[in-house]
């Protein structure tokens, strides 16, 4: 016989609206080994987790029953409710009935009925939960950083200062990311260059940073406190700890690789450094473009180097990392705008997308921040398209959410280099943020022309050859316009980095609609992941400007420290367990576990699960055909009892 | 008074419960005979569950969990997808009408599809009637 | 071609002689005298003495594999097996409970073997549709060719065909039948859990008394765990003392698992069984 | 008083019983005959060899509900199953297993301690004994007539049918049977021929198929005291044996029981059902312990505890030899061949 209290809340009206929880109180004291049920406003609030912590007390309660928000909420919140009172955490059962009863329905009976079902189901869960004792691991103080941007780099360097070593994992040869391809940045307009590149080099100064330019995580094992990664250092033909930078190598390469730093827009050399700022500022071989990869023959940057630093022979090698917390922060793609043919980009050379722009702005660009055309010569009119496969349910239906910034800092760019008329073709003009607003104002006098209304189409111009002409609706006046331009920017959706689903699954990761990196909680939990010890920040997790981003990362930082801090944690106790005597020795949960978790033993003629290695996904147990396998906290008996509670009324 | 039907609903934790959870935050409504049990992961279910759960007098079994290849085990949603197959035939040939037993992959951002898929399964059951094959009658 | 029990018998004595003199066996798992002709019995030989009382005839049904795991491991076993049987040593090779270096197949080709009960033949109704041992060390007899190949699953055509009121009636009364000796998952080669799932207390699948609920979530069970591993022995059917066609669904099981993982069980020692496996691209399209 | 009818009349035979209370006699089935309640007159069928299951589960049935009980309350609330007897006849029953009641009675009240649910079944049952036919063939997994049960012995039934040809003849053995004869008026009486012939029938029913005379059961005692130890007999003689409850559901004198609680939705029943010592977890411990994990040490208990313990016990061997485990083993394993070994394995290793 247990002892069960239970508790509702009323979570304010958000519940009591639609479930009567007065009600529901009333029949949970009539529900078996139950010895007390009451309902409160707040049961999250002080004084309602001070209400359980006399009950469990008065009544010498031995399970909690909260009936109250989804478990993924507030289980952690009573969990500490529960230990504070001397009861095992685990004796703690959640009935969600707020995110899975009274928001999902507005009547009142319906939800009311629904409520009891599960409580009963819990009812009948509880009598059979059982103490669970967690376990304690050493906890490796190091974190990695997936992704070398401003938030990666702000990430490394906080918990870098802290003292905790840092390893800070780049697939590009330099740090810097997005920010550093940027010019100037909205609204204050100051030089992106000059706020990042100090930290860059922040970076690669810190003593307890290592820097992992040129690598890719290939493999993660364990867990919080304990990851194991493989990281990939991909083959950079140029020995960085001989290379003294002195960069003589590039000068003599004869082989031209299309730049990608400067969006394709110039070429480059074969043994490069991206730009002149790059961490590390240590060039790299591009073997598609390098003569020597490709014809056998060439050897010049060899011969210009004097620390024979050159090594055509190298090969991809794996380095082991043990870290106790990770922070992803890779990143984002531009959409490709190529597949929207109305608008023409790839096709006119006269269309550009914004990375593409912002380098042409850019002094150390490929035009040494003139603004030109392709052919050279500076444009005479500018249309600036916004919402460009994003706020479009055909592409993509979410909001990049920087595009009208960084649009109105083009206009202003362009209004300051050259004498051409801007006009911008937009749905909303959207400028939350501090100082925006004010800077949208500024930009409206700055004599740029908006134009409200989504650009439909790019086309060639019939009358006057290789202008271009946008055609969109104007809402405000309902007409249709043809505006010839020499100049269109496209600002495309923000979108996932390509290979986001990978990292997605190789850190366990759930990612949203678009692709993104899915939070724990949208609101209360937007840097942890499901994954315990994986946090995320910056636009992997959705599009976001540069403060948010910086402010993602020191949260980050302080999320991970949480966990390194600590010489040692405990681990969900909710492991798998075989019981001896049950055990038929069939082997069906070594073949299917993903972790390798259980092993036969022969002599005993049983299987054995090691909890260190076991998540609690509770496969073995239900492959188990003896059941003699125990999920523990989601045993066959508990899960049948709830069946049964659920099914009762 | 109308038929309505109870219809037993085991989740995921990692996709489909948190996409339950997201139909309800983002105040999505749909009908009120779904009950949710709670695993950690949709190769938990136990092909005796889903027996035993039509033996308790569930009208219909509604079962959710990640996207083949994301599941947050790797690999555990791969097997469930075979062993439920297996299950389904079994009630099939076992002279239950199919259509009271369903596998439904929801990950946790389709709140949407959540609330479809219950909305839709329900008016299934619903048409479907009573279940009484498997019932046990006390 | 037609089949003499008395050769194979002869051919399966010589053998387990000289297997158990030479010591390559130390137990030969054959058939033997019963208490009528009718009525053979699984036999072990274990001295070249006891050759003498092998025998085999046409109600040789028992699946010799069912006894495999009795033994303890490294014990050399001599196996008399017909092509069902093959496949149950196959399967058990795969699920690493015998080891395929620690038995000596015999293998029996065979055809118009009998229900002693019924004096039915099975062939084609309880052999997977195969008269040749799929593995074996010594083929006890020439194979059989020519005699007609039926599919397995042809004998479930009038069950498909029934609609699923009339399955489910068919299926109670079949399983209202049940008085639960579990002879059924005894015979079975497969079934070698100890305990049963059924058996347990904690947690509790089913009720322990013969009544409809509780038959049904023993049998249902059972289909499932042997889904994918059951190789048409026919033994449980045989087995059962109230006649229940358990073979029935376990066909239809075996034939949904072979439509949809493309593998039949115990065919080859190097295949994963069915359902604790995976294939990425397994088509969503079976949960339908 | 020996009366008569025909086979045709049966159903009124039947009829007439089922108005006076409750009739249990044989029903033909799928896979053979059984004892069922018969709710048909017309189902009573008596051209039959015998049922698959002894008619024990008249008195003893697979499941007997005890009580009933509410879980979830303060205090547990149950209330005992009330046995509603009506006077019920069980009709046609083989002589052997009219013989198995008598032994199973010594364990459910000859010992002293009554059980009411078998003494009251017992009690309120009228039993037609059932002459085997002796014109049939022989079954070779039969051998009552080695324990001295005659294929037409009247010990034990109340009324005792004999068939011969279309004529069923019935004669009273008991004044339960008696009391129970006069009331059934449309019997007419038998000829003077047909009382000879029935007396007969009797007679010859004791020399009917014997293959073993006079069994000396203390021998047969101590021959398997004296093997218990020999493992290598045990393990040999259960090579075959799958360890299946098959032979002890379907034998009449095994009375091996578990109670189970069965709850659902907090409604419980607290029932008796029929266990079987061939079980592995017959003899499992609460501790974990088991001390029969082996096949051999299943049988042999089986075995022993019908022809040596029991009969150090009570006198008497605990078997009837009605065949039933024999005919439906699924390994056709032979009990009474088991016992043939036991004491030749004794005068081998005698020698």
């Amino acid at each position: 016989m247990s002892r069960i209290g239970v508790f509702v809340c009323h979570c304010g009206l958000n519940i009591a609206k639609t479930v009567r929880v007065s009600e529901l109180a009333e029949f949970a004291a009539t529900l078996p080994d139950v010895v007390v049920a009451k309902d409160y406003k707040f049961m999250c609030s002080t004084p309602g987790q001070e209400m359980i912590v006399n009950d469990i007390k008065q009544h010498k309660l031995d399970r909690i029953i909260v009936t109250a928000c989804s478990p993924l909420m507030h289980e952690q919140t009573f969990r500490k409710v529960l230990t504070a009172s001397g009861l095992n955490q685990y004796l703690l059962t959640i009935v969600n009935i707020r995110e899975q009863v009274s928001w999902v329905t507005h009547d009142i009976e319906e939800g009311t009925a629904k409520a009891k079902a599960l409580l009963n189901g819990a009812v009948y869960r509880s009598r059979l939960l059982v103490p669970l004792t967690s376990r304690v691991i050493d906890v490796n103080p190091n974190v990695m950083v997936v992704g070398g941007g401003i938030a990666g780099i702000q990430a490394a360097l906080e918990l870098a200062n802290t003292g905790k070593k840092v390893y800070l994992v780049e697939k590009n040869s330099t740090i810097g990311g997005h920010m550093a391809q940027f010019d100037k940045t909205f609204p204050t307009l100051d030089c992106s260059a000059c706020i990042l590149t100090p930290k860059m080099d922040a970076v690669l100064q810190h003593k307890n940073i290592t820097m992992m330019t040129s690598c890719e995580v290939s493999e993660v094992k364990g867990f919080v406190g304990n990851f194991d990664i493989t990281v990939r250092q991909k083959a950079r033909y140029v020995d960085h700890s001989k290379c003294n930078a002195c960069l003589a190598c590039t000068e003599k390469c004869p082989g031209k690789g299309i730049s990608e730093w400067d969006e394709s827009l110039v070429k480059r050399k074969a043994i490069y450094i991206p730009f002149p700022q790059a961490v590390p500022q240590k060039p790299i071989i591009d073997k598609e473009s390098c003569t020597f990869f490709k014809k056998g023959k060439c050897r010049l940057c060899e011969k210009a180097c004097e620390q024979k630093a050159i090594d055509f022979e190298q090969q991809d090698t794996f380095v082991q990392v043990k870290v106790g917390a990770v922070i992803l922060a890779t990143g984002f793609d531009l959409m490709d705008t190529k597949p929207l043919v109305q608008y023409g980009y790839g096709k006119y050379p006269g269309v550009y997308n914004a990375l593409e722009v912002e380098r042409l702005f850019n002094s150390a660009g490929p035009t040494g921040g003139k603004v030109t055309l392709r052919d050279g010569s500076e444009p005479k009119s500018i249309a600036i398209l916004h919402c460009i496969g994003s706020r479009d349910k055909n592409n993509h239906e979410h909001c990049s959410r920087v595009c009208c910034m960084y649009s109105l800092k083009f206009a202003h760019l362009f209004k300051e280099k050259t004498s051409a008329d801007v006009y911008h073709f937009y749905i909303d003009m959207r400028a939350a943020g501090k100082g925006y607003e004010e800077f949208y104002n500024r930009i409206i006098e700055e004599d740029v022309k908006f134009i409200r209304g989504k650009g439909a189409r790019v086309a060639q111009s019939a009358d006057e050859p290789g202008r271009l002409v946008v055609e969109a609706e104007d809402t405000i006046t309902g007409k249709f316009i043809k505006l010839p331009v020499d100049m269109v920017v496209l600002s495309p959706a923000i979108v996932p980095r390509a290979d986001a689903r990978d990292i997605a699954r190789l850190f366990n990761l759930s990612t949203d609609k678009q692709g993104f990196f899915m939070e724990r909680h949208p609101k209360l939990a937007p840097l942890s992941t499901m994954s315990e010890g994986i946090f995320i920040a910056g636009v992997c997790q959705s599009p976001k400007d540069i403060p948010d981003t910086v402010a993602q990362a020191y949260g980050a930082a302080a999320e991970a420290l949480t966990i390194v801090v600590r010489d040692k944690m405990e681990l969900e106790a909710t492991t798998a367990m075989v019981n001896p005597a049950s055990c038929c020795g069939c082997q069906n949960c070594v073949r299917v576990c993903p972790y390798g978790a259980p092993s036969y033993n022969a002599e005993k003629k049983v299987s054995e699960i090691n909890e260190a290695l076991c998540k609690g996904c509770g496969l073995c147990a239900s492959v188990c055909p003896s059941s003699a396998i125990i999920a523990r906290h989601f045993t066959n008996d508990q899960v049948l009892a709830e069946m049964e509670g659920l099914m009762e009324f | 008074m109308s038929f309505e039907p109870k219809i037993l609903g085991i989740a995921c934790n990692w996709c489909t419960y948190t996409g339950a959870d997201l139909a309800g935050t983002t105040r999505l409504q749909y009908p009120q005979n779904l009950r949710v049990v709670r695993v950690m992961c949709s190769s938990r279910i136990n092909p005796s569950f889903i027996f035993r759960a039509f033996q308790l007098g569930a009208d219909g079994v509604l079962i959710g969990g990640c996207h083949p290849g994301d599941c947050h085990y790797n690999t555990g949603n791969l097997y469930a997808r075979r062993r439920l197959a297996v299950t389904k035939k079994i009630l099939e040939f076992s002279g239950l009408e199919p259509g009271r037993f369903r596998v439904e992959w929801i990950s946790a951002s389709e709140g949407n599809k959540f609330a479809e898929v219950v909305t839709e399964f329900t008016a299934q059951i619903k048409s479907l009637g009573p279940q009484t094959k498997f019932k046990i009658s006390q | 071609m037609t089949i003499s029990f008395k050769q194979i018998e002869e051919k399966l004595k010589t053998e387990a002689k000289r297997l158990l003199e030479s010591g390559q066996a130390s137990v030969v798992l054959a058939y033997g005298k019963g208490y009528d002709e009718k009525h053979p019995m699984p036999y072990v030989a274990r001295n070249p003495s006891d050759v003498a009382n092998i025998v085999f005839n046409e109600y040789c049904n028992y699946n010799m594999a069912r006894y495999l795991v009795r033994y303890p491991a490294g014990t050399k076993i001599a196996v008399a097996v017909k092509a069902a049987d093959s496949r149950a040593v196959i399967q058990l090779i795969q699920e690493e409970k015998v080891k395929r270096e620690d038995l000596v197949l015999l293998g029996i080709p065979v055809y118009g073997m009998k229900n002693p009960k019924t004096q039915e033949i099975i062939d084609g109704k309880t052999t997977g549709g195969l008269y040749n041992p799929v593995l074996y060390d010594i083929l006890l007899g020439d194979e059989v060719h020519g005699q007609a190949i039926q599919s397995p699953y042809d004998v479930l055509a009038a069950y498909e065909l029934m609609d699923k009121e009339a399955r489910f009636a068919f299926w109670k009364k079949e399983f209202d039948k049940c008085i639960r000796c579990y002879a059924c998952r005894k015979a079975c080669p497969m079934c070698y859990c100890d305990p049963c799932f059924i058996d347990q207390n904690k947690p509790k699948w089913g009720d322990k008394s013969p009544q409809s609920h509780g038959n049904l979530m023993y049998h249902l069970t059972r289909f499932h765990h042997l889904a994918g591993r059951c190789i048409d022995c026919g033994e449980c059917s045989r087995a059962c003392p109230v006649d229940i066609p358990l073979y029935l669904f376990h066909k239809k099981v075996a034939k949904e698992c072979e439509e949809m993982f493309g593998q039949a069980a115990g065919m080859s020692i190097e295949d994963k069984p069915a359902l604790v496996n995976f294939r990425v691209d397994d088509s969503d399209k079976i949960l339908e | 008083m020996l009366k008569k009818t025909t086979i045709d009349k049966l159903p009124e035979l039947a009829a007439a019983l089922m108005e006076k209370g409750t009739l249990v006699a044989p029903v033909k089935e799928d896979a053979g005959f059984n004892f069922r309640e018969i709710t048909d007159a017309k189902q009573v069928d008596l051209i039959f060899h015998n049922t698959i299951i002894s008619p024990k589960s008249a008195f003893f049935p697979q499941v007997e509900d005890f009580v009933r009980y509410q879980t979830g309350k303060s205090i547990l609330e149950a209330a005992p199953v009330e046995l509603n007897l009506k006077p019920t006849f069980l009709f046609g029953v083989r002589p052997c297993d009219v013989k198995s009641f008598q032994i199973m009675d010594i364990h459910f009240s000859g010992t002293g301690v009554v059980d009411p649910y078998w003494q009251k079944r017992r009690e309120a049952t009228t039993i037609f004994g059932f002459a085997f036919d002796m014109n049939e063939a022989a079954d070779a997994a039969e051998f009552y007539h080695t324990l001295g049960i005659g294929a037409a012995d009247p010990e034990g039934s109340d009324i005792f049918m004999v068939r011969k040809d279309d004529i069923l003849m019935l004669k009273v053995i008991t004044p339960k049977g008696e009391k129970l004869m006069t009331g059934l008026s449309f019997l007419t009486d038998a000829s003077a021929d047909e009382i000879k012939y029935f007396d007969d029938y009797i007679t010859k029913g004791y020399d009917y198929k014997t293959c073993y005379t006079c069994v000396d059961t203390e021998a047969i005692a101590r021959e398997f005291e004296a093997i218990f130890d020999n493992a290598d007999f045990w393990t040999k003689i259960s090579d075959a044996c799958l360890s299946c409850g098959v032979c002890t559901f379907v034998c009449p004198t095994c009375y091996c029981f578990d109670i189970c609680d069965e709850t659902l939705f907090s409604q419980g029943t607290r029932r008796r059902v029929w266990d079987a010592c061939m079980f592995t977890d017959f003899t499992l411990e609460a501790s974990g312990h088991n001390p029969r994990t082996k096949v051999y040490q299943r049988l042999r208990q089986k075995v022993c505890h019908k022809y040596s313990y029991h009969i150090r016990k009570y006198g008497v061997i605990s078997c009837v030899g009605c065949g039933r485990c024999t005919r439906y083993c699924p390994v056709n394993i032979d009990i009474f061949s088991i016992v043939e070994e036991a004491v030749k394995a004794k005068w081998y290793k005698r020698l």
